[in-house]
C-alpha cells in the first residue's frame, strides 16, 4: 500500500474533522454572535453539518430526517419567531449578559454599571466551568469504558430504510404512537400559546391566518 | 394619533407589532404616482392613508390664463384613460355659460364617443386590475381590443389618447369614411371578446375569493364621502348621470344600468364590466340613428360669455366630472373648478382598507379606478 | 450508430473502472475525476436549458398573449436574448444596500442555487444517467428543498427592506405549508412502487404511469409544486404588484442572476420530479431515454407555463387555507386508500 | 358536499380560463417589429403642426398673420414675416417649439388660408432638446406628401402640396 | 475509516458547547436554540451507539427519530410560550421573567 492509498484511506477521517470543526464552531457561535438571526442561521449550519456527520456514519435515511426536520421545520420556526416578532427585545445582543440585569442596558451608576458586568463575567465563567467539567466527565467515563472499535462505513446488508422501518413498527410501535401523540399535543398546544388574541380586531378566526401566525403553525405541523 | 404624510414614527408611536410601510409613489399597482403609507401588523392593515399631489400640473390655475377654447386640449390631460368625457364635461359648461346651442348630430356624436371611450377606460381598468391580482393575460387582451377604438379615435380625431375633439358648440369633425362600418365590426366583435374575458378571469374562482366581501362600503358611506359612478353603483345606490339627469343625447337611448348589492370590489367590479355590454347597447343604438345635419355651431373666434357661474357634470366611466366655471364677461375663465370622482373615491380607501390584507388593497385600489392625473389635476 | 458509441463509452468507461479500482488511491481518483465530469455535466445541462427556458417562457407568454415575445437578438426569434440579458445582468453594478445584513445578503443566492442544484442529484434521465442513485431519493428531495427556505429568510431579511421581509415570510410559510403536502402525495407513489429511490419509481411505471392511478396525489403535487416554484397563482413570495418583487427586490446584477438562475433551474427540477414520479420518467418506446425524459419534461414544464399566464394570483391566508384545508386532507385521503390498496395486494 | 362542489366549480373555473389562454394562442400575434414594420398612421393622424407648400411658387401658404401663434395654447409658434416686393407679407422665420407643443390642432383650426396641417409622422426622437425646435427649413411637408391608412383598409396620400385637412 | 468513538466525542464536545451556550446568554430564543443543538448532540451519540450494536438492528437510529420528534415539539411549544411571554410581558430575557417572585 503506497503513502497515496493511505492518504485516500484517511480522507473519511479528515472528512469527518472538517465536519466535526463546522458543527462545533457554529454552535459555538449560536451562543456567542451578536445578532440573534445570525445565530439561528449558525444553528441550520450546524445541523447540517450533524446531517453530514449522519451520513459518514452511515445512516443516510437519519441523515435526510435530520435536513427535513431540523432545517425545514425547527430552524425554520426559530426563523419565523424572530422575524415576525420583530422585538428589540429578542433580537438584541444576549451574550454577555448574566443574571440581575444584561450588560447593554446601562443602569443609572457607575458602580452599579460596573458590578454589573462583574456579575455577568462571573457567570459566564461558571457557565464555561459548568460545561467544562461535564464534558471532561463523559469524556474521561467514555474513554474509561473502553467502547468496541467499531469503524464506519462497515458492509451493511440491508439498507437503513429497511431497518429503521422493521424496527419502528415491530419493537417500538408503542413509543411512535407515543411520539405521535407527543406531536400532537405539541400542535395543538402551540397553536393555542401562539395564536393571537383578536378580540379588539372582531375579525376572530380570520385574523390569525396571516404569515406569522399561519407559519408558527405550519412549523408546529411539519415537525 | 394622526399619520401625516411627513409622519416619522417614534418609539412608542405605533403598537407593538406594527409598522408603517411605504406603498409608492414607485410601487407597480399605484396606478399613477400614488404614495399610500400603509401602517401594518404582519400582512394585516391597521391603516392606509393616501398621500396625492406628485402628478398636481395646477391645472385650475393655468385654465384661468388661458382663453375657454384652449382650455379644452387641457382636459384631456386630466382623466388621460377617459379623455373624451373630461372634454364633454368642460365644453358643456362653456357652452351653458354661453347659451350656445349645439346642433343635434353634434350631440349624438358626442354619445358615441363618450361611450367608445368609457368602453375604453374599462379596457384599461379590467386589464391593470387584472395585473394588480397577478393574471397578466388580461391586461393584454384589453389592450388589445382597446386598439380598436383607439383607430377609431385616431382617425376620428388624429390622436389616440389626448383627442382634443370637443369643441365649444359641437365637435370638431364629422366622422371619417369607414368609421361607422369599423365601429359595427368592433361592436360585432366585443361581445364575444367580453365573454372570454367573463371566462378568463371575472368568473374565475381565485378572483372571485380574492375580491368577494373586501373593500366594503355601504350605500350611506358611499354617498356621504361622495363616491359616484360604478364605486357608487357597487354599494348599491342606482345612481347614473346618464339616466338621471340626461345631457347631450342620452335622453334618446335604452340602456340599462348595473347596481351591485354588498359595495365589496366584486361588485365595483362587476358593475363596471357590465357596464361595457351596456355601451355596446348604446353605441348600436347611436350608429342606428344617428341623424344628419352640422357638427358645430357657429361661435365667435373670441369668445365672451356673459359674467356668471355654471356647474355641469357628467357621467365619466370613474363617475361623476363635475365643472364649475366662473366668468367675469372677459374671454378667460375667472375660475375653473374640477371635480375630480377620483378624488373621491381616494378618500374612501382608508375605509375601505381597515381590517385587510396588503395584498387587498391592491385590489381595492385597482377597484375604485383612480386616475391620478385628476387626484392632483 | 448512437447506440454502438453508447456501447463503446460504456467499454471504455468500464476497463477505466476496473483498471482504477486495483489500488484505493486510483479508485478515489477515479471517483472524484468522474465526480467531477458529473458535476460539470449537470451543470451545462442546467445552465442550457435555463437559457432555452426562459426564453421559451417568453416566446411562450407572448404566443397566449397576442404578443411576438423577444424577436431582436438572434433571428430567428431571438433565441439569443436570454444571453444577452445574463451578459447585461453580469455588467450591472453590484449593489449591497448601506442597511442590508451584508453576510446573509450574500450568501442567500449561493444557498438558493446550491439547494437547487443538490435537487438534480436524484434526477434519473435515463436508465443510467443519473447522478446519484440514492435509496432514500424521495426524502433527499424533500430534504434538499428545505434550503430553499433558509435562503428566501436570508435573502428576505439580509435585505433589511420591509417588501422583501414580508416577501420572505410569505414565501416561507407557504413552502412549509406546502411540502407537508407534497411529500404526502409523493408517499402514494412510494408505496406504490415500494421504494424511495427514483431510478427505481421509474423503473416500476413500466407498465402503468402513475398518474393514472394517482390522479388526486397528482393534482396535489401540482398544486405543491406551484408553491415551491413561486409562480402564479402562488408567487406570493415575488408578487410583483403587491410587494414589488418581494424577498429578492434589493438584489441587482450577479445576485439577482443567481436567483432567476436557481428559478428556472428549480422549474426544469420539478418538472423533471413529476415526470418521474408520475409520467413514467424516461421510458418510452421507440426513441432514446434521455429524449423521452426531455420531451416530457418540457411538456410539463409548457403545463406549468399555461396555467401561470392563465391564473390570477391567491391571496396568502387563501393559500394557507387551501393548503392545510385542502391539499393537506385530500393528500391524507389519497394516502390512506393507497395504503390499503396496497395491503390488500 | 358543499365544499367539495364549490372545489369542482372553481376547478372548472381554471379549466374555461385555460381554454380561453388556449384559443387566444392561436390567434395571430397583434404587435409587430416595429422599425423593420412602419406603422402606417391613420388619415388625419396629429404628428405636429406642419406648413403647406404651394405646389406653384413652393412657397409656404403662410402670411405671417400670427393667427396661430395667437390660438396657441402654449405660446410655441414664433413667427417673423418680411414684406416682399408685391406688398404680400411671408415668413422669414417661422419657429415651432416641439418639445413643448401638446398637438391640440388649434393652431392648424385657427389658420385662415389653410397654411398649417398637421403632418402625420411620429418619430420625433433627438438627441438634443434644441433639435426640437422647429424651424421654416424641417417644418415644411415635403411635396410628395405621406402615404396614410383609412379605416375601411385603403392607402391614400395625405400633406400633398395644396392639401390640408382642417 | 473513521472509529465510532470519534463521533462520540464529537456528540460530548457539541453538548458541551450547546451547555454553555445555554447557561450562558439569556435570550430565552437563544437558550432554546442551544438546547436544541444539545438534543442533536444526543441525537450524534445514538446514531455513533448504534454502530455498535451487532449488524441488522437500528435501534439507535430510532431512538434518533424519537429525539427528533421530542425536539420538534419541545421547539414549537417553547417558541409558542416565549412568543406569548414576549408579547404580554415585552421581555426575552430569562432574568426578567420573574414572575413568581412577585
Amino acid at each position: 500500500m503506497s503513502i497515496l492509498d493511505r492518504l485516500v484511506l484517511f480522507l473519511p477521517t479528515l472528512g469527518f474533522f472538517v465536519l466535526g470543526t463546522v458543527i462545533l464552531v457554529s454552535a459555538w457561535m449560536v451562543g456567542q454572535v451578536r445578532r440573534i438571526t445570525h445565530a439561528a442561521f449558525f444553528m441550520v449550519l450546524a445541523f447540517t453539518g450533524v446531517a453530514g456527520v449522519f451520513v459518514l456514519l452511515g445512516a443516510d435515511f437519519l441523515a435526510g430526517s435530520q435536513v427535513l426536520v431540523y432545517v425545514g421545520a425547527i430552524a425554520v420556526m426559530f426563523l419565523f419567531a424572530i422575524m415576525v416578532s420583530d422585538l428589540k427585545e429578542l433580537s438584541g445582543p444576549a451574550a454577555g449578559s448574566g443574571p440581575g440585569g444584561s450588560g447593554s442596558r446601562a443602569p443609572e451608576g457607575d458602580g452599579e454599571a460596573a458590578a454589573a458586568r462583574t456579575a455577568a463575567r462571573a457567570w459566564v465563567l461558571l457557565a464555561g466551568l459548568v460545561a467544562v467539567a461535564f464534558a471532561g466527565i463523559v469524556l474521561a467515563a467514555v474513554a474509561k469504558a473502553g467502547l468496541p472499535e467499531v469503524s464506519v462505513p462497515a458492509a451493511s446488508g440491508e439498507p437503513t430504510t429497511v431497518l429503521i422501518g422493521r424496527e419502528l413498527f415491530t419493537k417500538f410501535l408503542v413509543p411512535f404512537e407515543v411520539a405521535s401523540v407527543v406531536l400532537l399535543a405539541a400542535l395543538v398546544g402551540a397553536i393555542v400559546l401562539a395564536a393571537r388574541e383578536d378580540k379588539d380586531r372582531g375579525l376572530g378566526e380570520e385574523a390569525d391566518s396571516g404569515a406569522g401566525a399561519a407559519g408558527r403553525r405550519n412549523g408546529g405541523v411539519t415537525a | 394619533m394622526t399619520i401625516t404624510p411627513e409622519f416619522r414614527p417614534a418609539p412608542g408611536d405605533l403598537e407593538e407589532h406594527e409598522f408603517l410601510v411605504n406603498m409608492g409613489p414607485q410601487h407597480p399597482s399605484t396606478h399613477g404616482v400614488l404614495r399610500v403609507i400603509l401602517r401594518v401588523d404582519g400582512e394585516r392593515l391597521v391603516d392606509a392613508i393616501p398621500d396625492i399631489g406628485f402628478l398636481h400640473r395646477c391645472f385650475e390655475k393655468v385654465a384661468e390664463g388661458w382663453t375657454y377654447q384652449q382650455v379644452v386640449p387641457l382636459t384631456d390631460r386630466l382623466d388621460y384613460v377617459s379623455a373624451m368625457t373630461n372634454e364633454l364635461a368642460y365644453v358643456m359648461a362653456v357652452e351653458k355659460l354661453a347659451g350656445i346651442e349645439v346642433p343635434e348630430r353634434a350631440q349624438w356624436l358626442r354619445v358615441l364617443v363618450a361611450e367608445l371611450q368609457r368602453i375604453a377606460s374599462h379596457l384599461v381598468w379590467f386589464g391593470t386590475f387584472a395585473l394588480d391580482l397577478g393574471a397578466t393575460t388580461p391586461f393584454l387582451y384589453a389592450i388589445r381590443e382597446r386598439e380598436h377604438i383607439l383607430d377609431l379615435f385616431e382617425a376620428l380625431c388624429g390622436a389616440r389618447l389626448t383627442y382634443s375633439y370637443m369643441r365649444i358648440g359641437g365637435v370638431r369633425g364629422d366622422l371619417p369614411p369607414g368609421f361607422v362600418g369599423k365601429t359595427r365590426e368592433f361592436l360585432k366583435l366585443m361581445p364575444s371578446r367580453l365573454r372570454e374575458y367573463e371566462n378568463l378571469f371575472m368568473k374565475n374562482r381565485i378572483f372571485e375569493n380574492r375580491t368577494k366581501g373586501i373593500g366594503r362600503v355601504t350605500a350611506e358611506e358611499a354617498v356621504a364621502y361622495g363616491a359616484s359612478g360604478p364605486t357608487l353603483r357597487g354599494s348599491g345606490v342606482d345612481w347614473d348621470l346618464r339616466r338621471d339627469e340626461p345631457y347631450a343625447a342620452y335622453d334618446r337611448f335604452e340602456f340599462g344600468v348595473p347596481v351591485g348589492q354588498s359595495g365589496d370590489v366584486y361588485d365595483r367590479a362587476v358593475c363596471r364590466f357590465k357596464e361595457m355590454y351596456e355601451s355596446l347597447k348604446i353605441i348600436e343604438q347611436v350608429l342606428d340613428g344617428l341623424p344628419e345635419g352640422d357638427v358645430r355651431a357657429k361661435v365667435p373666434r373670441v369668445l365672451k360669455p356673459p359674467a356668471g357661474d355654471v356647474y355641469t357634470r357628467v357621467e365619466s366611466p370613474r363617475g361623476e366630472v363635475g365643472v364649475y366655471l366662473v366668468s367675469d364677461g372677459g374671454p378667460k375663465p375667472y375660475r375653473v373648478k374640477w371635480r375630480a370622482p377620483s378624488f373621491a373615491h381616494l378618500r374612501l380607501l382608508p375605509v375601505m382598507a381597515k381590517g385587510h390584507m396588503v395584498a387587498d388593497i391592491v385590489a381595492i385600489i385597482g377597484s375604485i379606478d383612480i386616475i391620478l392625473g385628476e387626484v392632483d389635476r | 450508430m448512437p447506440a454502438d458509441l453508447g456501447a463503446f463509452l460504456q467499454g471504455v468507461f468500464d476497463q477505466v473502472h476496473l483498471w482504477a479500482s486495483q489500488s484505493p488511491f486510483w479508485s478515489a481518483l477515479f471517483t472524484l475525476g468522474w465526480g467531477i465530469v458529473k458535476v460539470v455535466l449537470v451543470l451545462g445541462f442546467i445552465i442550457v436549458n435555463v437559457l432555452v427556458l426562459v426564453w421559451l417562457e417568453r416566446k411562450f407568454s407572448g404566443r397566449v398573449q397576442s404578443r411576438l415575445g423577444p424577436m431582436r437578438v438572434g433571428r430567428p426569434h431571438g433565441w439569443a436574448q436570454t444571453i444577452a440579458d445574463m451578459i447585461k445582468l453580469l455588467g450591472k453594478e453590484d449593489i449591497v444596500p448601506r442597511a442590508a445584513d451584508k453576510a446573509l445578503f450574500v450568501i442567500a443566492p449561493v444557498v438558493i442555487f446550491t439547494a437547487t442544484m443538490l435537487v438534480y442529484v436524484v434526477v434519473p434521465m435515463g436508465p443510467r444517467a443519473i447522478v446519484s442513485d440514492l435509496n432514500i431519493g424521495v426524502l433527499y428531495l424533500a430534504a434538499a428543498a428545505s434550503f430553499t427556505v433558509i435562503s428566501v429568510l436570508m435573502a428576505g431579511w439580509g435585505s433589511s427592506s420591509k417588501w422583501s421581509l414580508l416577501g420572505a415570510l410569505r414565501g416561507a410559510a407557504m413552502l412549509v405549508s406546502y411540502e407537508v403536502p407534497m411529500v404526502l402525495a409523493v408517499m402514494g407513489v412510494v408505496l406504490l412502487s415500494g421504494t424511495l429511490s427514483t431510478n427505481a419509481i421509474v423503473k416500476s411505471q413500466s407498465g402503468l404511469w402513475y398518474i393514472l392511478v394517482q390522479p388526486i396525489g397528482f393534482l396535489v403535487f401540482l398544486a405543491a409544486l406551484f408553491a415551491e416554484l413561486n409562480r402564479v397563482p402562488f408567487d406570493l413570495a415575488e408578487a410583483e404588484s403587491e410587494l414589488v418583487s418581494g424577498f429578492n427586490i434589493e438584489y441587482s446584477g450577479l445576485r439577482f442572476a443567481f436567483f432567476f438562475l436557481a428559478e428556472y433551474a428549480n422549474l426544469l427540477a420539478l418538472s423533471a420530479i413529476a415526470v418521474t414520479l408520475y409520467f413514467g420518467g424516461w421510458q418510452g418506446p421507440f426513441l432514446p431515454p434521455f429524449v423521452w425524459f426531455m420531451l416530457k419534461t418540457y411538456g410539463f414544464i409548457i403545463l406549468v407555463m399555461w396555467i401561470r399566464w392563465t391564473l390570477p394570483r391567491v391571496r396568502v391566508d387563501q393559500l394557507l387555507e387551501f393548503g392545510w384545508k385542502v391539499l393537506l386532507p385530500a393528500a391524507l385521503v389519497n394516502l390512506a386508500v393507497t395504503g390499503v390498496y396496497v395491503l390488500l395486494t | 358536499m358543499h365544499n367539495l362542489t364549490s372545489l369542482l366549480t372553481g376547478f372548472w373555473s381554471f379549466i374555461c380560463g385555460l381554454w380561453v389562454t388556449l384559443v387566444n394562442t392561436v390567434r395571430p400575434p397583434v404587435t409587430f417589429q416595429y422599425p423593420e414594420k412602419y406603422y402606417v398612421p391613420l388619415e388625419g393622424f396629429r404628428g405636429y403642426p406642419a406648413l403647406v407648400v404651394d405646389p406653384e411658387t413652393g412657397e409656404t401658404k403662410c402670411n405671417g398673420c400670427q393667427a396661430c401663434a395667437r390660438a396657441c395654447p402654449l405660446g410655441v409658434i414664433h413667427i417673423e414675416t418680411a414684406q416682399r416686393e408685391d406688398k404680400k407679407r411671408y415668413p422669414v422665420e417661422w419657429r415651432l417649439e416641439f418639445g413643448r407643443c401638446m398637438v391640440c390642432n388649434l393652431c392648424v383650426e385657427a389658420c385662415p388660408f389653410g397654411a398649417l396641417t398637421m403632418s402625420p409622422e411620429y418619430e420625433f426622437a433627438e438627441y438634443r432638446p434644441e433639435d426640437l425646435v422647429y424651424t421654416l427649413g424641417n417644418l415644411k411637408l415635403p411635396p410628395e406628401g405621406f402615404e396614410v391608412r383609412r379605416l375601411d383598409g385603403s392607402t391614400v396620400r395625405t400633406g400633398l402640396a395644396g392639401g390640408g385637412r382642417g | 475509516m473513521i472509529d465510532v468513538q470519534y463521533a462520540v466525542v464529537l456528540g460530548v464536545l457539541l453538548f458541551g458547547v450547546g451547555l454553555f451556550g445555554a447557561l450562558r446568554s439569556t435570550n430565552a430564543v437563544r437558550i432554546l436554540m442551544c438546547i436544541e443543538l444539545m438534543l442533536n448532540a444526543v441525537n450524534l451519540n445514538f446514531v455513533a451507539f448504534a454502530r455498535m450494536l451487532p449488524q441488522g438492528s437500528a435501534a439507535g437510529q430510532v431512538f434518533a427519530i424519537f429525539v427528533m420528534a421530542v425536539a420538534a415539539a419541545e421547539a414549537a411549544v417553547g417558541l409558542a410560550i416565549i412568543l406569548q411571554v414576549v408579547r404580554q410581558r415585552g421581555v426575552a430575557h430569562v432574568d426578567r421573567i420573574n414572575l413568581l417572585k412577585g
